[in-house]
């Protein structure tokens, strides 16, 4: 038994008996430090495996047909290494941040440590039915924590909705891409799964390739499947959301890596242009969500879908670059959209947990009635701007290193691939490009708007510093996020190994093998901060008087500016609003309330804006129409007789003999 | 754009030959600030005879701005504020927040006779008072409305140039 | 090859531009630099080929693109007398930018396989030409004010010539004289056209010539 | 890091520090002109920051060390990119950081931090400057990148030291229209990033119009002092970095005295001719209403997009 495979069965045993324990008597910090263990088990076994000591295990009788299978090899070992991570850092929040009554509830405590060990299985699975159990078990599991605050309102019912009917349609797409994967190969388990996609008809693996699309792409909350993310993430629980939206979103990409990549051995360069578009528009269009939004957890959710397309740009890349036969650039494309994974990882964990905080101590999380947190909470404050930098892919963010990885790709490229790879490229970097200036906007705007300048409610006023284990929790993060920012060559090895080919190097500073191209986050951070001292020293030298007077603000000399006069983040978010009028298509609704003496006069004026989402209004309302419609038809055949829906059952027996009667 | 361009050549310096420096004493603190004084003007209430007359001397024929004179947007930026006006009993506070707002070493310049001592509306119910009566001031600028000419040689007391 | 390069650029930029602005006249003066342009690309194929034919046509499209079209197009425009600017296109001024984006990629796309028929420095700037006619089709489509329109269909022309030198560079002196009449023809019925209109209706907009089919 | 480097890399700051408010001071006179004024020459925007580094600090009511610390921040990307960009030695001191992405993204920086600053002192103004000045970035981007795609394309990297030395070897190239295409795509760049007309006017007394001077409307003497600096300097380095990319010549290629001082002087001609056509320019423009921006915009990213085409397709 080798170091990975010890890890995995610590996690798994340390998974399953916090969760008997929470069964037993659920208290937050037992179940708290246990996800925490379970995560740390996770990270070791994933390490291990990275190192190159994979492993392999069959149990056959633990499910019917055939068995479980698991197998840890480099990219599993990653997703593995990344979600123990993620669970350390939740685990550790949850200790406080669970004690509350509805957290409090055994199903929810029994949850959450089933939902890690679920998520630290599937990039384990060796065969597709592991997979798919461990795949329904990481829904389940996570639907019941989505819901855990459904006495907060009717609102968390709906996401819950949401979330169980889109989750089992992606079910449902994988499995049927599997199935019909399978039945060309002698079994189900992936090594016999690899050597049959190598034979794979172009038209069957096309099918397989679109439905592992759709169902992997649902999980990672690839537009247009991505309408249960914005709802499902703000509504749960925030260590929760951490979970899901750092963890659980890259098992899509796995999945999609696993069988496109892995098992499909590649194929055609259709498949990686519909990758690179989805992963372009997701990209664009999450983030110009988030950037309208005004919600700070909604905010967090459509970053998050942002940044599963910036991933499938990398990836679709990756497989382009691949079907052209450039395997170097391919694997930079990979590692930089592996990277990107790991870093999302980190700092989406640390932004939702930050936002975890300001929720507890607010209950708030409308960034219109947040600011002013700076003063009375300080460390939830440097962690969510340290958040924000890595997500806004500037120096010295997490996020910048692999950006500047894809965008080295996809520069790369263009000489790789003919007329296709001239159109694409371009394309991908603008849309690179906009989604990085328009991450900037909205992580300034949920930054500065909800933590700095001053408090525009009571609460936020009110406002407290959260205890020291939901900080410790989110220090865990932030370390994690300044170490990927400052030495990413420390993780890069791992990544490549994961990537399944080497195309950068170097210790300090990034070198990109057989493409000229080099960074060094850490010389630009050190000469940053040595010019930040330099400047500074020179200042206070030059400067005559070195004493801050306070003064108040300058108010133009009328008075005290109320907090109701601060820019809101909907009134920040306004300018990009009506640059983006047509795509985003906003409900305005202006109401000017005159004073009853005079029409002149304007007693009030009201302003709602709604932002609704435009891609799921055009396709998901028409689908859910026709589906409705279905239902009432549907109404005629369900009287309420319990003979006749015993005759139904029995009427399909004898239909199902007769078919094979006749078919045979 | 290429009339625009014609009207440049053929108009070429409309600026005056600048006057000599004006005798008589600096106000103190002016020194320190090395021939270059930001302004915020603050109209204090007055009838805008003496607003027209600060836009042209900062127009291209009297040419302010070639002291080292400039008028600025917010009282932070500014070494002197610029008042104008009797001080109306609604600008009385706001002239002396403004006054705090400016950092030190800041210097105050009353232009016009309004300014300086009520002028025509001396007595009114709704004056305050001379700027003198609200916060200190270091120059002062008569006439009704004083002349560009006027306003640019009390400006250069303050730059030095 | 530089010359036929930077003629082609001036293509595309002026084709952008007439798309970019809103001011009439200055579309008109846009639209003159491109007949030049054009008339410079043909005059470097010109001097490649050395032929005297070519060089006539050089000088006739400078005449007729750079000269008598702009020449009629603005006095269509002083005649006008109304709103002397494109204010409210059918699709706004960035999104048809972005528009122009998109053809432009889909010109360089379609027209690769002729490219490869005869690959040369010449036929490598076809896309240029694809595209100004797209643009040019793009404006017809979108452009509220007749004389823009006007102008898109002059621009389509002036890239289905690029087009046609560049692919063989021998369209002939009688073929380009017949397109240019043709072309002078259309201009002038237009003209025609759009001051019956303006005299009759008040106004070029011809969103409001749907009115007549009623 | 060779000796070339550490000479541009000393030499450099010093330079654009020292320069570019004289760079400022040069426009404004080459503007007062045009407008039939005398100007107060080109010194005086030195004057004002000796003035400024005397006067008093202020700390206004209710704000953070963000409102402190973002002058320092922005004057500090701005240094850092003076340090690394080859103006003028064709050899970076910090070769690794010598990146057009990694130059972009720290520029990038220091606007987000003073616009945090802005959003930090919760007035109206503040906010609305830091809105403005986000929607603009975020619009930018896409064309300066796509830009430095068609311009890192010939070269086959984005190595700054890499593009400046191809465009040297290789002058013809500077001609292609893939390379004018993107040169016209990057200075409406600029233009947008540097806060100059349309886009803004930096010497507005208007509340309602301002961007960049909506953000910085609390800032007081030396705090104040440093952001003049900054964004003077950050237009002398945008200019420097057109002019290097399009025209490199006279940039030092060895490390003698001569070459550098020739580096230098070149520098110093190229970047005051940009401002002086810079300035002209703006006389003849009116500022653009903030959302007829985006339409400047959008047409220089398809500019770019051209150019980006052009060197795939025009070889």
């Amino acid at each position: 038994m080798n170091l990975s495979a010890t890890g995995m069965a610590a996690a798994v045993a340390v998974g399953l008996v916090t969760a008997l324990l929470a069964v037993i008597r659920a208290r937050t910090a037992v179940i708290g430090a246990g996800t925490a263990l379970t995560g740390a088990a996770a990270v070791f076994a994933g390490a291990a495996a990275l190192a190159g000591g994979s492993f392999s295990l069959v149990l056959p009788g633990v499910l019917p047909l055939s068995g479980v299978a698991l197998t840890l090899d480099p990219l599993g070992g990653l997703f593995v290494a990344v979600t123990g991570g993620v669970a350390v850092a939740t685990g550790i929040y949850a200790v406080s941040y669970a004690d509350t009554p509805d957290l409090r509830a055994r199903g929810v405590q029994v949850a959450l440590p089933v939902f890690v060990v679920a998520m630290v299985l599937v990039p384990a699975a060796a065969n597709v039915a592991t997979l798919l159990v461990c795949w329904e078990l990481m829904a389940l599991a996570s639907l019941v924590l989505v819901v855990a605050e459904h006495r907060r309102g009717p609102q968390v019912a709906s996401a819950g909705r949401w979330y169980a009917v889109m989750t089992h349609l992606g079910f449902m797409s994988v499995l049927i891409g599997l199935m019909v994967f399978v039945a060309h190969a002698p079994d189900d388990s992936f090594t016999a799964l690899r050597e049959a996609g190598r034979h794979l008809s172009p038209a069957v693996a096309g099918v397989v390739f679109v439905a592992a699309l759709a169902g992997f792409g649902s999980k990672a909350g690839i537009v247009p499947l991505h309408a249960w993310l914005p709802r499902a993430h703000p509504e749960a629980p925030s260590h929760v959301s951490a979970l899901m939206s750092a963890a659980m979103v890259n098992l899509g990409v796995y999945g999609l890596v696993r069988v496109g990549v892995d098992l499909l051995g590649g194929g055609a360069a259709w498949w990686w242009l519909l990758v690179l578009a989805l992963g372009a528009l997701s990209a664009v269009y999450g983030i110009l969500q988030a950037a309208m939004s005004s919600d700070l957890k909604r905010l967090l959710g459509q970053s998050t879908t942002e940044n599963m397309g910036l991933v499938l740009i990398g990836v679709g890349a990756a497989g382009l670059f691949a079907s052209f036969g450039d395997h170097t650039l391919a694997a930079l494309a990979l590692t930089a959209a592996l990277l990107h994974v790991v870093g999302h990882a980190a700092f989406k964990t640390l932004l939702f947990l930050a936002a975890g905080s300001v929720l507890h101590a607010t209950g708030s999380r409308d960034l219109d009635a947040l600011g002013g947190l700076r003063p009375v909470m300080p460390v939830t404050t440097a962690a969510f701007g340290l958040g924000a930098l890595a997500a806004s892919a500037l120096p010295p963010g997490t996020a910048f290193v692999s950006e500047w990885l894809l965008l080295q790709a996809l520069i790369h490229g263009l000489p790789a691939g003919g007329v296709t790879a001239a159109i694409a490229m371009p394309v991908a970097v603008a849309a690179v490009a906009l989604t990085a200036g328009l991450a900037v906007a909205t992580f300034v705007k949920a930054f500065g708007v909800g933590f700095l300048a001053r408090p525009r409610s009571d609460a936020a006023s009110n406002a407290h510093e959260s205890p020291f284990t939901m900080l410790a929790g989110m220090g865990v993060a932030a370390v994690v996020c300044v170490v990927l920012a400052l030495w990413p060559a420390g993780i890069l090895p791992a990544v490549q190994a994961a990537a399944g080919g080497v195309a950068v190097s170097g210790d300090v500073t990034l070198r990109l093998d057989q493409a000229t191209g080099a960074l060094s986050p850490l010389l630009l951070t050190l000469g940053l901060v040595a010019a930040v001292i330099v400047v500074a020293g020179v200042v206070r030298a030059v400067v005559a008087r070195r004493v801050r007077r306070e003064a108040r603000l300058w108010d133009c000399g009328g008075g005290p500016m109320s907090a109701r006069m601060e820019y809101t983040a909907t009134s920040f978010a306004e300018p990009l609003q009506r640059v983006f009028d047509d795509v985003v298509q906003p409900e305005l609704d202006v109401d000017v309330s005159h004073h009853q003496e005079s029409r002149y006069l304007v007693q009030a004026v009201e302003y709602r804006r709604k932002m609704p989402d435009r891609i799921e209004r055009r396709l998901y309302r028409p689908v859910l129409s026709v589906i409705t419609a279905w239902g009432e038809a549907g109404r005629v055949l369900a009287p309420g007789s319990v003979h006749r829906y015993l005759g139904y059952g029995f009427y399909a027996v004898c239909g199902v003999l007769i078919l094979l009667a006749v078919t045979r | 754009m290429l009339s625009l361009w014609r009207k440049i050549l053929r108009t070429g310096r409309v600026a005056e030959p600048p006057p000599p420096l004006p005798e008589g004493d600096r106000p103190e603190g002016a020194a320190v600030l090395g021939g270059s004084v930001q302004i915020r003007h603050v109209d204090a209430g007055s009838c805008n005879g003496c607003e027209i007359e600060i836009g042209s001397a900062f127009g291209p024929v009297h040419d302010g701005e070639r002291y080292g004179a400039r008028l600025v947007a917010s009282p932070r930026h500014a070494d002197a504020l610029l008042v104008t006006g009797v001080v109306t009993r609604n600008m009385a506070e706001p002239l002396r927040r403004t006054f705090d707002a400016v950092p030190a070493p800041k210097l105050v310049v009353a232009v016009g006779d309004c300014a300086r001592n009520c002028g025509v509306f001396a007595g009114a119910y709704g004056v305050a008072g001379a700027v003198r009566d609200v916060v200190p001031v270091d120059v002062e600028i008569p006439g009704c409305p004083p002349r560009p000419e006027a306003i640019v040689e009390g400006l250069r007391k303050l730059t030095g140039r | 090859m530089e010359p036929l390069y930077l003629a082609c650029g001036a293509l595309l930029l002026t084709a952008v531009l007439v798309l970019w602005r809103r001011e009439l006249s200055v579309i008109i003066r846009v639209f003159a630099l491109q007949g030049a342009a054009l008339a410079v690309l043909v005059g470097v194929l010109a001097a490649q080929e050395n032929s005297a034919e070519l060089w006539a046509v050089a000088a006739g499209v400078l005449v007729l693109r750079a000269g008598v079209l702009p020449y009629l197009l603005r006095r269509a425009l002083a005649g006008a007398g109304e709103a002397q600017r494109e204010t409210r296109p059918l699709v706004n001024v960035s999104a048809s930018l972005l528009a122009a984006a998109v053809l432009t990629l889909l010109a360089y796309a379609v027209s690769q396989p002729l490219v490869e028929l005869a690959p040369s420095a010449a036929t490598q700037a076809i896309p240029v030409g694809v595209t100004v006619v797209l643009i040019g089709f793009f404006v017809l489509v979108t452009r509220r004010r007749a004389l823009s329109q006007l102008v898109g269909f002059l621009l389509m022309d002036n890239g289905i010539t690029a087009v046609g030198f560049l692919t063989t560079t021998g369209v002939g002196l009688v073929v380009e004289l017949g397109v240019s009449l043709d072309v002078l023809l259309a201009v002038l019925v237009l003209q025609v056209l759009t001051t019956r209109m303006r005299e009759t209706f008040g106004g070029t907009d011809l969103d409001e010539l749907r009115e007549l089919r009623d | 890091m060779s000796a070339l480097g550490v000479v541009g890399g000393v030499v450099q700051p010093v330079l654009i520090v020292a320069g570019s408010p004289l760079l400022v001071g040069l426009m404004r006179q080459v503007r007062a002109r045009l407008e039939g004024r005398a100007g107060a020459g080109a010194g005086q925007p030195w004057r004002d920051l000796r003035k400024l580094l005397r006067k008093e600090r202020i700390a206004p009511r209710g704000t953070s060390e963000v409102f402190r610390f973002a002058p320092l921040v922005l004057v500090a990307t701005t240094l850092v990119v003076a340090v690394v960009v080859p103006f003028i030695a064709t050899e970076s001191a910090l070769d690794p950081v010598a990146d057009l992405f990694a130059v972009v993204a720290l520029l990038a920086l220091g606007a987000v931090a003073l616009a945090l600053a802005g959003l930090d002192t919760g007035t109206a103004f503040g906010g609305m400057g830091a809105s403005r000045e986000m929607t603009i970035l975020a619009l930018v981007e896409p064309t300066l990148l796509v830009a430095i795609f068609a311009l890192s394309v010939r070269v086959g990297s984005t190595n700054l030291g890499a593009i400046v030395s191809s465009t040297l070897h290789d002058p013809a190239r500077v001609i292609s229209p893939a390379s004018l295409l993107a040169a016209v795509a990057l200075i409406v760049v600029i233009v947008a990033e540097t806060g100059r007309i349309p886009v803004d006017n930096p010497s507005t007394h208007l509340e309602l119009t301002m961007v960049h001077e909506a953000m910085v409307l609390e800032y007081a003497g030396p705090d104040l002092a440093l952001v003049e600096l900054a964004s003077a300097m950050r237009l002398s380095v945008f200019l420097g970095l057109l002019a290097n990319l399009f025209a490199p010549w006279g940039i030092a290629t060895e490390a003698t005295p001569l070459a550098v001082l020739i580096g230098v002087l070149a520098l110093v001609v190229k970047v005051g001719v940009l401002g002086g056509l810079l300035a002209a320019a703006e006389v003849f423009v009116a500022k653009l209403r903030l959302f007829r921006v985006p339409e400047l915009l959008a047409g220089s990213f398809l500019l770019a997009l051209l150019a980006v085409a052009a060197s795939f397709f025009l070889v």
